[in-house]
């Protein structure tokens, strides 16, 4: 049956949830960000913001874990297993689109062997979902096949109707079985459900132009010419919530250890260069090309899903103002040439 | 659930000085259940590690028909490397794999073998060379070219010796102009130059080919020359890895993750890559 | 026993190998005591001490450091210490801007011939951390490994004292 | 200004006396500009100037990709023309391998950046033709342009020890505070070397940390402020404020504002016999 749930009750299923062991994550403010973190009650969420400047990557993927610790005594070695990484919690008001980055990023961890620090946390992690009632310029969810109400990855979605009412839907079994364990904390549904406050996210570019355009165009001189502007850090692979690159590197004492997963990305220089100075991607214009790639070309091929869930972040935050659906619309207007030529 | 990253621990049981900072250790399980599950087919890699200072990806240079330990060979250069150096027979590290895909040993049966090396790739070729060798019946001529900068630079010398010494293989080596020493028996020139004098046959064989770029570049037109077709030329390739399974996204070629559908890859396969490598 | 009575402070000592650390062996041949918290890390020049070496040594667990050298004039390759001199100016108020207590990182000029100041010195540091106490804030984010005994850092009777006693 | 700076770049393309201009273009949003790299002279009309000029293009001076372009002719901003003063005394670029394109500027950002806010430099202090009216640089008084710091300053030592970690535990390790330096020109960085490894990679606390004070120490007495880490940090990390203690402590101590004076000596690569000495004992 349809519910609804009142923004006076959030405080009430945030403490509930508490109550029952589970940790609590949801927007809040940190001066001039808003970020996904704990949150004791829910006068520390806020509901105002497009996006929070994080994404929910790092919950399951975080920046850094260990996924082997170590001692070393003389020649022996001995191994100690990663420890309760995965943690029971509910992660409340995320975004569709970030949520929608999960069922896609389930697959390159699962792919032939399943990374168990993130499957772990898949499974310990619900996430409920707030659908965007505003957007920004840098939102194109709608041009990646998705849209600010959608559902899939969530557990549960929330979509606003009233200024404080929310109408309440269960998308999987793990949502269905919350929203029963707290049930006291629901409406019953709500007569103004019908009236959904959902943003309009303007549609930029048509994504199936794009990937028959990036099969004929590995060499093109737009690789170089875009990126350009770009100095090759990591800001833009590390707030995506799709970009799942990583390394692992030892940090050790004389006698303890860890070996440890961390974040990385396409868009450093040192990211592929082997130990003899060779780069097979030597330089920016290659790396942003692979950046593309990836998300639009190699993992359809792979995974059937576009890497990409059109949150914006990586073009809000770029240093240089790289705006990676400015770079989707050139490649559609691109391909559209060469179909007239045709 | 299994941890993915983590290694099985390995006893250093031997190690050989192969060549100017060039080493082979030979591995046994510490567990030795372990060791009696362990399976692998020539041509598959493996994350190394050193405790305190990473993991570093090399090729399994045993044969998998030998399966009493693993051997690998490396060439001291980064930071791991180095600490491998520094390690000592009963020393322990961590092995992580087989991964990739293998040598297709099977379909090359009653054809002529072609091994085509330079310098430190040899390792990588050695495991399918001695896996052929241990089954020697079941193919026809064996060759197996091998080049290095110098006579030091050779590896596996005294394996080399044995091979020269079969009736049953016929050796080629060679060094680059310059790096032969008085006694030097061998052929002086570089490996596409060495190959093209060699003139192996291409009827009924498969060539395998293992080097620096470089050299793969020179090799490739000359197995041409002599009438070698891309799909019976097989190479193995290399890329910075991190995790060896599909995941950490550097490895790609395009779209070719070289750490799962390679390291082997016919010729055929890599000129359909694009230019990234 | 509470860790007020428990606690040695773990010191680290870069020093210049023509002035400093000749004034802490002229203190050891002249059988000058002083508490042996200090673990001593012999360089060329107080020129060549990059300021990584100081956050490694709180990286790995000091809770309080000592850099000494030749007196201005002095340096074994005429101009070492000025450079030294330089950076200490900005690298020590950038980690108290950090929030690091300024006693943790101490600075001196002890010459060859100095041996009582070494002594002298060296314990006042010694005492100064003690007072302070363990650097905790740096000691929370040090954790490496699991989690046990690991280090072999800490002052213990086989890895102290000098062979001649 | 707009025009002039368009008719400028029009001509030193035409007349081959640069292969590029390195300007500002318009943005993705209104509120934003970009890097633009113009070849050619009829291309000109993608530069602009406004408030929102706030990128400091002398770090595409390091860039291989930019660099590749040619003699480039570069806009910059009295802070920024700070930096190739830095730049040319550190013996990474030459006076004649760049043409320095002056804007005079009144404050850029909305609202306006801390930076604009005790500057003393609106007309740069070196160019190769000025666009904008020539103002007089008035140097502001040593306790006005560090007064950003008291409030941190007066913190006490567990207060400032807490607010760095906290902001320091935000760190990503994305790099951009240095790959966006002009002045961070290192090949190869030391966080990215390995034998040993002096920077712990991860961003835990402890890496944070050490990345952290290290960056901003190696950037002593040689940051002018552009305050560009600052802006471009994605987790909103306070990175100036580091820069600029150590700013004030070389000034306080050397006599010494980065790329103020051409004639100055380096601070860090130089010394004075009678430095202070207070803290040594």
């Amino acid at each position: 049956m349809e519910k609804s749930l009142n923004k006076k009750d959030f405080d009430n299923f945030i403490t509930s949830l508490r109550g029952k062991g589970y940790k609590t994550f949801a927007p809040k403010k940190n001066n001039n960000l808003v970020v996904l973190d704990e949150v004791q009650g829910a006068d520390e969420i806020s509901l105002d913001h497009v996006i929070t400047n994080n994404s929910i990557k790092e919950f399951f993927f975080p920046k850094t874990e260990n996924v082997l610790s170590y001692r070393m005594e003389k020649n022996q070695v001995q191994i100690e297993e990663p420890e309760g990484f995965a943690v029971k919690a509910v992660i409340f008001g995320s975004r569709p689109c970030d949520a929608f980055s999960l069922p896609v990023m389930d697959k390159v961890f699962n792919w032939d062997c399943s990374d168990k620090f993130w499957v772990q946390r898949r499974e310990a992690i619900t996430i409920v979902t707030i659908a965007c009632d505003k957007c920004d310029s840098y939102c194109f969810c709608t041009s990646v096949g998705l849209a600010p109400d959608a559902k899939q990855g969530s557990d549960v979605l929330l979509t606003k109707i009233s200024s404080d009412n929310y109408v309440v839907e269960t998308v999987t079994e793990k949502g269905e079985s919350l929203i029963k364990e707290f049930e006291s904390v629901f409406s019953g549904p709500s007569s103004d459900s019908s009236d959904r406050q959902v943003a309009t996210v303007e549609k930029k570019f048509e994504i199936e132009k794009v990937k028959p355009w990036l099969d004929e165009n590995f060499v093109h001189a737009v690789w170089t010419d875009f990126s350009l502007k770009c100095i090759g850090c990591g800001a833009c692979t590390f707030v995506c919530p799709t970009c799942h690159c990583f390394d692992i590197v030892d940090e050790c004492t004389m006698t303890k250890g860890d070996r440890v997963k961390n974040w990385d990305g396409c868009q450093f220089k040192m990211f592929t260069m082997h130990t003899s100075g060779h780069n097979p991607r030597s330089t920016q214009g290659e790396r942003w090309r692979q950046r593309i790639m990836h998300k639009f070309k190699y993992y359809v091929e792979k995974f059937d899903s576009i890497l990409c869930v059109g949150c914006g972040r990586c073009s809000r935050v770029c240093p240089a103002d790289m705006n990676i659906s400015e770079m989707l619309e050139i490649i559609e207007t691109e391909a559209s040439q060469s179909e007239n030529k045709e | 659930m299994d941890n993915i990253y983590r290694p099985y621990l390995m006893n250093i049981s031997d190690m050989v000085e192969e060549a100017p900072g060039v080493r082979t250790y030979r591995l046994n399980f510490l567990n030795e259940d372990e060791g009696k599950k362990f399976q692998f087919r020539a041509g598959q890699f493996a994350l190394y590690s050193v405790f305190g200072y990473g993991e570093c990806t090399f090729c399994i240079a045993s044969s998998p028909t030998r399966m009493d330990y693993i051997e690998c060979t490396f060439r001291q250069a980064g930071r791991v490397t180095n600490a491998l150096r520094e390690l000592n027979v009963g020393d322990t590290l961590g092995f992580r794999g087989p991964y990739g895909n293998v040598f297709p040993i099977d379909e090359w049966e009653g054809k002529n073998l072609v091994f085509i090396a330079g310098g430190i790739a040899l390792p990588p070729l050695r495991s399918v060379i001695w896996n052929c060798l241990d089954l020697r019946d079941k193919f026809k001529d064996v060759t197996i070219i091998y080049g290095a900068k110098t006579v030091a630079d050779l590896v596996y010398k005294h394996e080399l010796k044995e091979w020269d010494a079969r009736d049953d293989v016929n050796l080629v080596t060679t060094v680059d102009p310059g790096g032969e020493t008085p006694d030097w028996p061998g052929k002086v020139g570089f490996v596409p130059t060495v190959v093209e004098q060699a003139e192996p046959s291409s009827n009924n064989t498969i060539a395998v080919v293992c080097g620096p770029p470089i050299m793969i570049k020179f090799t490739l037109p000359v197995l041409e020359k002599l009438g070698f077709k891309q799909d019976r030329v097989y190479t193995t390739l290399e890329n910075r890895m991190k995790c060896g399974l599909g995941k950490c996204g550097r490895c790609n070629i395009g779209c070719t993750y070289v750490c799962k559908e390679g390291p082997v890859f016919t010729a055929q396969e890599i000129n359909k890559m694009p230019d990234e490598f | 026993m509470s860790n007020e009575t428990t606690f040695e402070p773990r010191i680290v000592a870069f020093l210049c190998n023509w002035c400093t650390y000749a004034g802490a062996d002229l203190a050891g041949t002249g059988r000058k005591q002083y508490q042996a918290n200090v673990r001593i890390i012999k360089l060329p020049c107080t020129g060549g001490i990059d300021p990584l070496f100081l956050i490694k040594a709180f990286e790995r667990g000091a809770d309080g450091i000592l850099v000494s050298g030749c007196h201005p004039g002095d340096c074994h390759y005429n101009s070492g210490n000025y450079h030294a001199r330089r950076r200490w100016n900005v690298f020590k108020p950038l980690l108290e801007f950090c929030g690091i207590n300024p006693d943790r990182i101490q600075f001196s000029w002890i010459s060859a011939a100095e041996g009582g100041k070494w002594v002298e010195t060296i314990n006042s540091v010694i005492d100064a951390v003690r007072v302070l106490g363990p650097f905790e804030g740096y000691q929370k984010i040090n954790a490496i490994g699991p989690e046990g005994p690991g280090e072999g850092f800490a002052p213990s009777s086989d890895t102290t004292g000098c062979e001649c006693k | 200004m707009i025009e002039a700076l368009r008719k400028k770049a029009e001509e030193l393309l035409k007349n081959k006396t640069v292969s590029v201009v390195f300007g500002y273009g318009e943005g993705s949003t209104p509120e934003r500009t970009r890097p633009v790299f113009i070849t050619k002279p009829e291309e000109v009309n993608k530069l602009t100037w406004n408030k929102y000029c706030v990128y400091n293009l002398t770090t595409y001076l390091k860039r291989q990709e930019t660099r590749k372009l040619g003699k480039p002719a570069i806009v910059v901003k009295g802070c920024d023309a700070r930096t190739l003063i830095v730049l040319m005394k550190e013996s990474q670029i030459k006076r004649e391998d760049v043409y320095i394109l002056g804007v005079s500027c009144d404050g850029v950002g909305d609202p306006l950046a801390e930076k604009c806010k005790a500057c003393d430099v609106h007309t740069p202090r070196i160019y190769d033709d000025l666009i904008g009216e020539k103002g007089e640089n008035k140097e502001l008084p040593f306790d006005e342009r560090y007064a950003e710091l008291d409030e941190y300053e007066n913190l006490s030592e567990k207060e400032k020890w807490e607010f760095w970690q906290k902001q320091f535990e935000k760190c990503i390790k994305c790099y951009a505070c240095s790959n966006i330096c002009p002045l961070c020109f290192c090949d190869r960085c030391i966080v990215e070397k390995n034998q040993p490894q002096w920077i712990d990679p991860s961003a835990h606390a402890r890496g944070n940390l050490s990345w952290n004070v290290t960056r901003a120490y190696h950037l002593a007495g040689r940051c002018i402020n552009c305050e560009e880490c600052q802006r471009v940090c994605p987790v909103d990390i306070p990175l100036n404020l580091l820069n600029k203690k150590l700013a004030k402590e070389a000034e306080k101590n050397f006599n010494y504002r980065p790329g103020y004076n051409i004639d100055d000596e380096l601070a860090m690569s130089t010394y004075n016999e009678k430095d202070n000495q207070d803290f040594v004992r």
